[in-house]
């Protein structure tokens, strides 16, 4: 069981509409960062920043170590093969990007007969899921427009799980890539990982897994997963703002053609031809996020200590406070499986009949409950569900049961502010 | 009043109720124009038409999805700029403009009379991420407006 | 005249090697960042961390303030002729890169006929120069490829200024695009811009201005330029690594085609189609470098603060005493103008014969003293000036007479310590 | 003795001076390899031709820019390679490769006599960005080996 950890978080300590105390639920969208991270970057900073790889003198040595270290943390975080195999990127839709335009790139021939494995064109299909946040949605739609690849999807139902009686109908043979997300920033329903990369294998497609909901709060074991790529950010997993990761197979990486060209990233360069390096530096164009980086090994060390299995039990005993508290509220609905389900991450998203969103937020704003509305970039899954917008609750290792219970007795205070009929 | 309530004044309500205008009907008028706008942030939405008869602004009709103070916005919008000329209509918006750009302070001079219930929404001016809920019609009014104009030009060239 | 600012910088209080003071010339790498930027950071995530343009709470509002504030102190430095204008980028390589990727996108036929404007193909040209860092050359070899187009460059001279005389023949009807650098990262020499404008707009030709190594040091008017679009990064103008800013004129930025996509860049999503933003939201997909936005706005704060013309002024003066110090060293080749020249940044580029670069750096570095070596991501210029590696001293503002001279007494003492005849 | 003089010793400045093996003659032996290597920090780079004559390291022979580290290493390694087995060259590999993971410490045991000259590189192992210059010629070395060796199997199959 986690203890009491606000304290390792100096924003969560301050005051906010009304002298209020913070009730942070928007975790989903960016978290808060510990001391541990704050301090690591403003040390870096302040006594070792130099040129990554590229000075000869001390401080760049320095400066080198620290970020190459700092792979080596967030490798072992996901239990990546080998540190090699995690690229650094700008944030997980950065990341996504990555693959998608690679992909692109080798379909219009780049890499050479290395890279065919990546070729996609008409006749071929892309395989995402109607749960998708946008940045594993527009990637792929693009790509497919790109290549004249079709753009095809798994439902969900209802609830918002993946109706996986369709992997076997709408991913086939001309399937050449399946791109899932891991947790639903919508539902917090959690991905069956394991039936989308068994029949992506059946058929020879490429999986690309959107682990920004799921790094940060649950286990994550690349290599048990089986999938072939993997995307987190930075931001939400307590690290900063400015850098993502991309994980992927170091034989796969290798041959994926860059899709940013720049400075690092090359073997040799003349005015006619240039030659890449290997990953991850083939990808790591220009000068990279160091400090950033530096953070986010940072915070995957500070989860690492916590215990990923700690953390995710803390916030599904959140999210089941919530979860059942909200299903008792007339006139809020639940998006997603109700009650105590197993295979949900510690959010909630409601809707509130007969309020909009944007009302529901403010007035949890004025009661010091910070929470997300919107479409939380996920409109086809809204669409799904009937709605355009809804209110999102959502949990991290600071989150505490008050939090929770502050969110319920604001949701239940709203219908009434609106005047809504019971 | 906490801020809140400042922001959500009765009028608002009522007009969020009420709203003016509501109904994308036909207009049989010399020149109307149609504007279809979005607040991105949230997917809210709203198709405003107006139909002029010279340089007055002689109906406004719309449909729309949204916050109550986007619904309302337009409704009071609606109130206030039919029948009066298209200048009347472009000084109350940037009368409107200014307000929200006040942090929540009544503008202080005879525009606050200008403005009619939309001075209601004086509150929102403390809350910028819903400043742009409250601008919503407007950009759609005076957007529907420049079509309706072209569209008269139009008409009169061709017709 | 600027004063000593060294105590601004926390960094350079530190010893390195054997205790000594440090020598910092490797700026033009990455600088170091000044308290106001550190603390500006560090309170935004002590305080105000949420996510930006998204949530309805206190937070989310502070934290959009806290970044569009940023993009004003950006775009005030630049002189853009508004905000909207600055796009950012996680660097200047990134920056580059989105111009290049959205004309191939334009190209391939993305945003219809508003983005024809930047359609290139075959019988197109696209014209870059010898002085190119990398980050501005190979991103259009690539386009080049990708295009059809062929890529042409205006060669240097011996002491590396553009041979202007080329641009007649070498840009010509047949150009779209003019990619050169405001001021060169290794001989430091500042490109007559408003020769290459000139020209560029008699063929009709954007233009795309590398300003990395400008914008930090010189006064940069982007609309004085005439240039079309401009691209920096934020730790070489003192800010944080992370970051970078693109700045464009609106009425192109509003048409180039985006080429990375995902969340807060489109309008309306489905799962058949997308609808973009205008500039620059629709290059800023998923969660932006929010922090690190606030960082270079504070850094665009201290140097507006300092003045760009004093700033200028200063570095001008370190370089005289190195360039002119330089000379007097026997063995010791001086890379582009020697002495005062008037065109020239604070960067001293060199050469020693006998002693590899990498040497030469290691004996510098025991001495306090940190550069760069190697080719500085301009393998062609090297090429150019018949070397495969050179030894580079860089200023800023906090740079002082006595680093000057540690470089020079350093330098002299190489060929000896290596045995070399003299 | 500094960290500076520690490292560039002057066992290490007379090999980048006489630089054993240097020259990239042909071999006339039974299996010849040949590998390029570059190091892309700097663009430095070793062309390093093997010759093996069964299971003994016959001939070295190499051409090369780079700084005095990379150069001294594979003049010493030329030295230390040629006229032994495969398996001591990278058993002396491995203890190099050891030594400059070392700090700047000598390895405290007898790989230290079997390094000989390759010793006196102890000093770069305080220089992290200065490991892969001593490495260089090994890498090209030991891939060079490979392909003499599979020259040799395809030359005794097809031969
Ligand atoms: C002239 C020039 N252009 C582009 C770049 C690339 O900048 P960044 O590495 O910040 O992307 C640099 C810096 O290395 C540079 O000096
Ligand atoms: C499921 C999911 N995928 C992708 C993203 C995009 O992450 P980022 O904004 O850090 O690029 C998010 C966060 O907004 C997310 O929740």
């Amino acid at each position: 069981m986690l203890p009491d950890l606000r304290d390792d978080f100096p924003l969560l300590a301050r005051s906010v509409r009304n002298g209020k105390s913070l009730a942070y639920l928007d975790s989903g969208a960016t978290a808060q960062r510990p001391h541990a991270v704050l301090n690591a970057m403003d040390e870096f900073d302040r006594l070792h920043n130099g040129a990554v790889a590229r000075g000869a003198h001390l401080l760049a040595e320095e400066a080198t170590e620290a970020f190459e270290g700092a792979r080596g943390s967030v490798a072992r975080l996901v239990n990546a093969a080998s540190p090699e195999e995690i690229v650094w990127t700008s944030n997980a839709t950065a990341a996504l990007n990555l693959v998608a335009n690679g992909i692109g790139n080798a379909s219009a021939g780049q890499g050479g007969a290395a890279s065919s494995l990546f070729r996609v064109g008409p006749g071929d299909s892309i395989v995402v899921t109607q749960a998708e946040h946008h940045a594993n949605l527009i990637p792929w739609q693009q790509l497919a427009a790109r290549t004249g690849a079709t753009l095809r999807w798994i439902e969900v139902d209802d609830l918002g799980r993946h109706r996986l009686e369709q992997l076997g109908s709408v991913i086939d043979e001309t399937t050449k890539v399946v791109a899932f997300t891991h947790a639903s920033n919508v539902t917090g329903v959690v991905s069956d990982v394991a039936a989308f990369v068994a029949r992506a294998r059946e058929v020879g497609a490429l999986t690309v897994l959107d682990a920004c909901q799921s790094v940060p709060h649950i286990p994550v074991d690349v290599q048990a997963l089986g999938v072939d790529f993997a995307a987190f950010s930075g931001h939400k997993m307590l690290g900063p703002t400015g850098i993502g990761a991309l994980w992927g197979r170091k034989s796969l990486l290798d041959v994926l053609p860059p899709s940013v060209f720049g400075g690092g990233a090359i073997m040799t360069v003349t005015l006619e031809e240039t030659t890449w390096h290997p990953a991850p530096t083939r990808f790591e164009a220009g000068t990279q996020p160091v400090t950033q980086a530096v953070g986010m090994g940072a915070a995957a060390e500070y989860l690492m200590a916590l215990g990923m299995e700690d953390v995710a039990e803390h916030e599904r005993r959140i999210a089941r406070i919530i979860r059942e508290g909200v299903s008792e509220i007339p006139g809020v609905r639940l998006l997603g499986p109700v009650g105590d389900a197993h295979d949900v991450l510690g959010i909630a998203t409601v809707a509130v009949d007969g309020v909009h969103t944007h009302d529901v937020g403010q007035v949890l704003d004025d009661l010091g409950v910070a929470v997300r509305v919107g479409h939380h970039c996920a409109q086809p899954l809204h669409k799904r569900f009937g709605v355009t917008g809804s209110t999102r609750a959502s949990a991290h290792v600071y989150t505490t049961e008050e939090d929770a219970e502050r969110f319920l007795a604001g949701l239940a205070s709203v219908r009434e502010f609106f005047g809504v009929p019971a | 009043m906490s801020s809140l309530e400042q922001m959500y004044q009765q009028v608002i309500m009522d007009h969020a109720k009420s709203r003016h205008g509501a109904g994308l009907v036909q207009l049989d008028l010399p020149a109307v124009g149609e504007s279809h706008q979005v607040n991105t942030t949230c997917g809210d939405e709203v198709t405003l038409r107006v139909g002029l008869d010279g340089d007055t602004v002689s109906s406004v009709r719309w449909e729309g999805q949204g916050c109550s103070i986007s619904q309302a916005s337009i409704s009071a919008l609606t109130e206030l700029v039919e029948g009066h000329s298209i200048e009347e209509s472009e000084e109350v918006y940037e009368a409107f403009r200014a307000l929200m750009g006040n942090r929540g302070e009544d503008l202080g001079d005879d525009r606050d009379d200008m403005l009619g219930d939309a001075g209601a929404f004086v509150g929102v001016g403390k809350y910028p991420a819903r400043i742009k809920c409250a601008l919503l019609g407007w950009m759609a009014l005076r957007d529907a407006i420049a079509h309706a104009q072209a569209a008269g030009v139009e008409g009169e060239t061709h017709g």
